[in-house]
């Protein structure tokens, strides 16, 4: 079973392949590394750029613009926050051109903490993301949805901001990729880069296809009648541990991955909280103007006679940056036991 | 609130009148009174050369009589932005050359044989603006069918993507290539820097003519008061690439230069930094005023005096082009003030890409 | 009575002369010119920089930490958004540093739309700077709020960004800075630059004070019982002449001017909402992860028991930019009679 | 999570091995055997050497056996980073000169006098790090009272930041200078031509001595594959800047080269652009392995063979050096082991200054 740094290259071999993907490139993303987490190992199209991230999205633009289907790289997310008025300018191109121009492009990073990566390599980029019109922006959390999403990516027309929990690189989803081999060595030897010497290595990828994941599609991780908990990438896994914990106590948890959070799947988060009545939103961005105050917001605005209970957001905490020591990391952003006090705490407010 | 009220910056009128003289280049190219072009050529980069002053005349005509808000473009750099055009291999796709143009081009695109009303509609911010459907300013061309990328206001943004576009036409083969151009100010933003590096790789040089309007001015600021280069193509040498700093006032010289680079950059698919010293002649924008300065050097009077000179065109001959443009442009300006405004549901429009458009929170 | 331009560039003298400020720079803002909206005009410490926003901030960071006091312009803050790694950074010195070093600077630019600027002159910023932490955040609406923020700003030992609604910026207020003459000519002799040659002229200053307004409150604008609203910047007079027009209707609205965005004066924006249990919040940003979605998530979270109905938020809409067209500009962000109708409506709302 | 797991870029083991032999770079200056400083410097350069490469060898110790999660640091850049610490003005406030550094600069550190414990504790990650109390990465030095700058992660930042502080000292008078250091890949950012403009403005240039070490690599990526400039320092050319290239693996000719740019940028109050070309011993972090790189040039083992054939220095007598370091360093990090780590409540600390810290929300 792949886990998600797997499943970006498989993705990305498939693209390269089938979709028309022409450059695959980053700081490191060509040979010998293949990418700081192994992500673009193998692949044909693949490169190494200068140091010099405003660069790399101009390139992209300009591969797009010229008929090329660019797959660019900011090796951390932490480093893509000098680009944000040329990401700002992807998204109004075709809108600015009157609809001549548009950008087939999409821009993958790694985001978030749970690798002690201290304060270059822990921040989110959720929020800022939303707050660009003109993107659209996905974030999975199991390596199948990375795959899927990144072919439906790939296959856009328009700029596609591709998020990857970086706390989930190593983990392993419990579907299978289609064409990937059930087990897990299997997969290794077949496009894992060897130690050593790389010259002579070529991947052997599987027989691919594509399972076709929608962009703008969330998915249902548990179905549950008493409150409603949507979340994506790195706090996913714990919200949907957390349920697990909680219905041993009688509380029925929904949970969701909304994994498109632009243009994201309102209908389903809504149909949820009608149901239950209650919602828990979480994330792990800092928690001022937050992209889950927007949900919850929307939440409000348009379902408030039907809450049961105020909506609740945890989010990271409102400080400069996640510290390196563990118990700052912890105090800092969600944690299984946070989650699991927010979920239970909402689930008994009386409405 | 008075429509007046709403121009940009409209306080700054006072401004351009502070501006201090500029100080004449020095001559960067000695060229003889011999005209080592075809007489066909010479008359028509005037032609167009009048043409262009003419349709800047009436778009800050227009926005002085309040039928536009804001007005910026290229008078005064009709002698480089005429031959720069005349020398772009225009179409659709890698084959041809792209063009990430800065807002001074409006001379280029005529060169190109492109239709003024254009240039009009877009000063009018009329839904038949076929630029940007009124959404955007003045001289922000996009011209998709002849590679022109979207003119967008932040100064040097083009000097990122000009490399994306050049790589995809070095794979596509044949001789297509990639023209940038911006202002001297500019020149301090990282992303022309960028623009170097991206370039220069060895063994994997790209086909960019990386051009460099200097009009010495960057809005009230003078290059010399925030740059310490000397000339600016200086910045391309430790790249090892080709560079050259030529005269943007005088057609012809700017031609030869101009056809020099282009042929190294589509034969050889390597970068070629040209800086032009060029005048502008109506200051920054309409927020300096908009009034004509007579103090820099007019590319086109001088022109037209080497023309004269030369036999090849009389003064009532150069009036007559004139007095012709300017009355078609009128024209054009008259039909434009009829146009309707972008209905404001089409906001939601073109947001993305084979989609249709509708306001997400509409319910 | 002076305008905002005016306020600000008497701030700054007075803070030159008085608190210490040693830099004030930005593209064009030296002489002759004195800044794109002669905010800058006369002043002794003034300089134009190169173009070069990066290099703005990361100057204005190096004079900070080297004991110097800069005021920083970014000409517009449609052109702030590649320096937002930089603004993150200065917001985090003193906290990655644990303490040791802190950067007492300004960064003012202006904002927002209502002069006709199109795509990149029309751009908010008030979402994205109030997700930077270890920023203090300032948005007034009036000549005097800028007077004495801008005087508290360059009071503080941490950064502080300076939004200007570019819309009010001739707008004059109804209450003097202490010290100006009352009379507009007189002002404007005094202190505005002539036409013409510049080269011999000084400015003739006021004998300017300290009207001392305290970063972090908000201000009263109208009392009311019925409905709060919570605004800032250009839009907040549009609140208050709403505010007017709805009282005529029989509807009593209380209006709060926030003029500062971090920190937030939470007390008052909460003893609002608790009286009148209705709370509209109305600003220019683009309305997904806006601001205005952080208070209402805030005010849901404290305040949902008492309230009489769902909050509602007022923003811009999501689209790429503001297109020149008059029906554009108005289509896109919130004008005179889109705040009457939302009030209206939140008026009625059965509870 | 085993806490192994939590390790950055723990997969990137591989990729060091697969990391191609750096070609070594050609001599830049010929040095006979003569040794043109006096004894007394000469030791105690070399003693600061060897003190500096046992502290990483140490914190790589800490990394691999667990004491820490990433390692980051300077050695091979020893013959460099020393002499540039020796020439440092240190003290606060503008009369000393400013530190921008990045992220291999501790054998810098200890040349100007800094305890290597501190290393070892932010290494640790324990709340008595000096630098920033167990929150940042190894190698992410800040000392106010000698005016270093907080290192911080983001390459090339600092080359932004640096003429800022030079244009106080400028101001300030006295000999005071601003140095930047940074890597050869971190060149391609727009920064560091921030850096070269800000600095070299006409009768503005300012005190900065920048700094590039040249180690042909950025993490996996060889410099020639993504930079088309033969030497670095060409690029200050242009801006009118003195500029030099020279051999940082030789702490003879590094001191004695950055002293002639530190004067000339002290007395001069004006920019000097020097790139050092240096070794990258233990490949790029601990995501690469930090592993001992045999191929490339060991600036200790050159000068240790210099000094023995001189006569100044015996096998034995480096051999005691090292180990007594090598002691040394083992025993802080034992002490640092059993130090405690900030307290979670502490986040809330230092996110304004002159303020309590307190979570906004706690209500
Ligand atoms: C990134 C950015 N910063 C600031 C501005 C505001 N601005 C518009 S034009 C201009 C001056 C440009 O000077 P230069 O590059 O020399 O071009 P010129 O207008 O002289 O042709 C400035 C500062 C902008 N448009 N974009
Ligand atoms: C802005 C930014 N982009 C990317 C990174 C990730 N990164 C860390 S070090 C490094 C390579 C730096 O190479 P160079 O500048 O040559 O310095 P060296 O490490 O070789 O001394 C990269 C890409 C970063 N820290 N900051
Ligand atoms: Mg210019
Ligand atoms: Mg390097």
């Amino acid at each position: 079973m792949a886990n998600i740094a797997q499943a970006v290259r498989m993705a990305l071999h498939f693209a390269e392949e089938n979709l028309g993907v022409t450059d695959v490139f980053g700081e490191d993303v060509g040979p010998p590394l293949g990418g700081a987490f192994t992500c673009t190992q193998g692949l044909k199209t693949s490169w190494n750029s200068p140091l010099d991230e405003r660069g790399i999205i101009g390139m992209a633009m300009g591969i797009a613009m010229a008929g090329g289907k660019p797959v660019a790289e900011i090796q951390f997310c932490d480093y893509i926050y000098n680009t944000i008025d040329l990401l700002k300018l992807a998204g109004n191109t075709h809108w600015s051109s009157n609809g001549q121009w548009n950008l087939p492009m999409v821009v993958m990073t790694p985001v978030g903490s749970g690798i002690r990566g201290s304060i270059y390599h822990s921040h989110s980029f959720d929020a800022s993301a939303t707050h660009i019109p003109g993107w659209k922006i996905v974030m999975p959390s199991t390596p199948l949805d990375t795959y899927g999403l990144l072919l439906a990516a790939c296959k856009e027309t328009n700029p596609v901001m591709f998020l990857i929990p970086k706390a989930l690189m190593r983990s392993r989803g419990v579907e299978l990729i289609p064409g990937e081999p059930a087990e897990d060595k299997a997969l290794s030897k077949m496009i894992d880069a060897p130690l050593g010497d790389r010259s002579k290595w070529a991947p052997q990828w599987p027989e691919l296809s594509d399972p076709m994941i929608p962009i703008g599609k969330a998915k249902l991780v548990r179905a549950g009648s008493q409150l409603t908990v949507v979340s994506y990438g790195r706090t996913l896994p714990l919200c949907a541990q957390a349920a697990e914990t909680l219905a041993a106590e009688g509380i029925d948890a929904e949970v969701i991955d909304l994994r498109t959070l632009w243009p994201y799947d309102w209908d389903a988060v809504k149909a949820s909280i009608e149901k239950t009545g209650r919602v828990l939103f979480v994330n792990e961005d800092t928690e001022v103007t937050n992209f889950g105050e927007h949900l919850m917001r929307r939440t409000v605005e348009e379902l408030f006679f039907k809450l049961l209970a105020p909506p609740k957001l945890l989010a990271g905490k409102f400080v400069p940056g996640i510290g390196l020591a563990d118990p700052l990391e912890a105090a800092s952003v969600p944690q299984q036991h946070d989650v699991e006090h927010a979920m239970r705490t909402l689930a008994v407010v009386a409405p | 609130m008075a429509r007046d009220a709403k121009k940009l910056s409209a306080p700054a009128k006072s401004a351009k009148a502070a501006t201090p003289a500029a100080k004449p280049f020095k001559a960067l190219v000695t060229h003889s009174d011999a005209l080592p072009l075809e007489k066909e050529l010479l008359l028509s980069m005037h032609d167009t050369m009048v043409k262009a002053r003419c349709l800047e005349e009436r778009l800050i005509a227009m926005y002085k009589t309040g039928h536009g808000y804001f007005w910026i473009g290229g008078p005064g750099e009709e002698a480089f932005n005429v031959p720069l055009g005349l020398l772009i291999k225009k179409g659709q796709g890698p084959a041809f050359d792209f063009c990430h143009f800065h807002y001074r081009q409006s001379a280029t695109l005529l060169a190109m044989g492109e239709d003024p009303v254009g240039a009009i509609r877009q000063m009018k911010n009329s839904a038949s603006d076929p630029y940007s459907g009124g959404r955007n300013f003045a001289g922000h061309f996009s011209k998709r069918e002849w590679n022109i990328a979207p003119v967008s206001s932040p100064i040097e943004v083009q000097y990122a993507m000009a490399p994306g576009t050049a790589l995809v036409q070095k794979r596509h083969g044949g001789d297509g290539v990639t023209i940038v151009t911006g202002g001297d100010a500019g020149t301090a933003e990282g992303e022309f820097a960028s623009c170097l590096v991206w370039s220069s790789r060895k063994g994997q040089e790209l086909p960019v003519l990386i051009l460099v309007t200097n009009n010495r001015w960057g809005i009230s600021t003078p290059f010399e008061q925030v740059q310490g280069v000397e000339k600016i193509s200086d910045r391309g040498v430790a790249f090892g690439m080709k560079t050259k700093t030529i005269d943007g006032n005088d057609p012809i010289s700017a031609y030869l230069e101009l056809k020099e680079a282009f042929e190294y950059v589509r034969t050889e698919r390597k970068p070629y930094l040209v800086e032009a010293r060029v005048s502008r002649l109506y200051g920054h924008s309409s927020a300096s005023g908009a009034n004509m300065n007579t103090v820099e050097a007019d590319c086109i009077a001088m022109f037209e005096a080497k023309l004269e000179k030369a036999g090849l065109l009389t003064k009532p001959q150069a009036q007559a082009i004139r007095e012709r443009y300017t009355e078609q442009l009128a024209d054009l300006a008259r039909l434009a003030k009829e146009e309707p405004f972008p209905d404001g549901s089409t906001i939601w429009d073109h947001v993305f890409h084979g989609e249709p458009g509708r306001d997400p929170f509409a319910g």
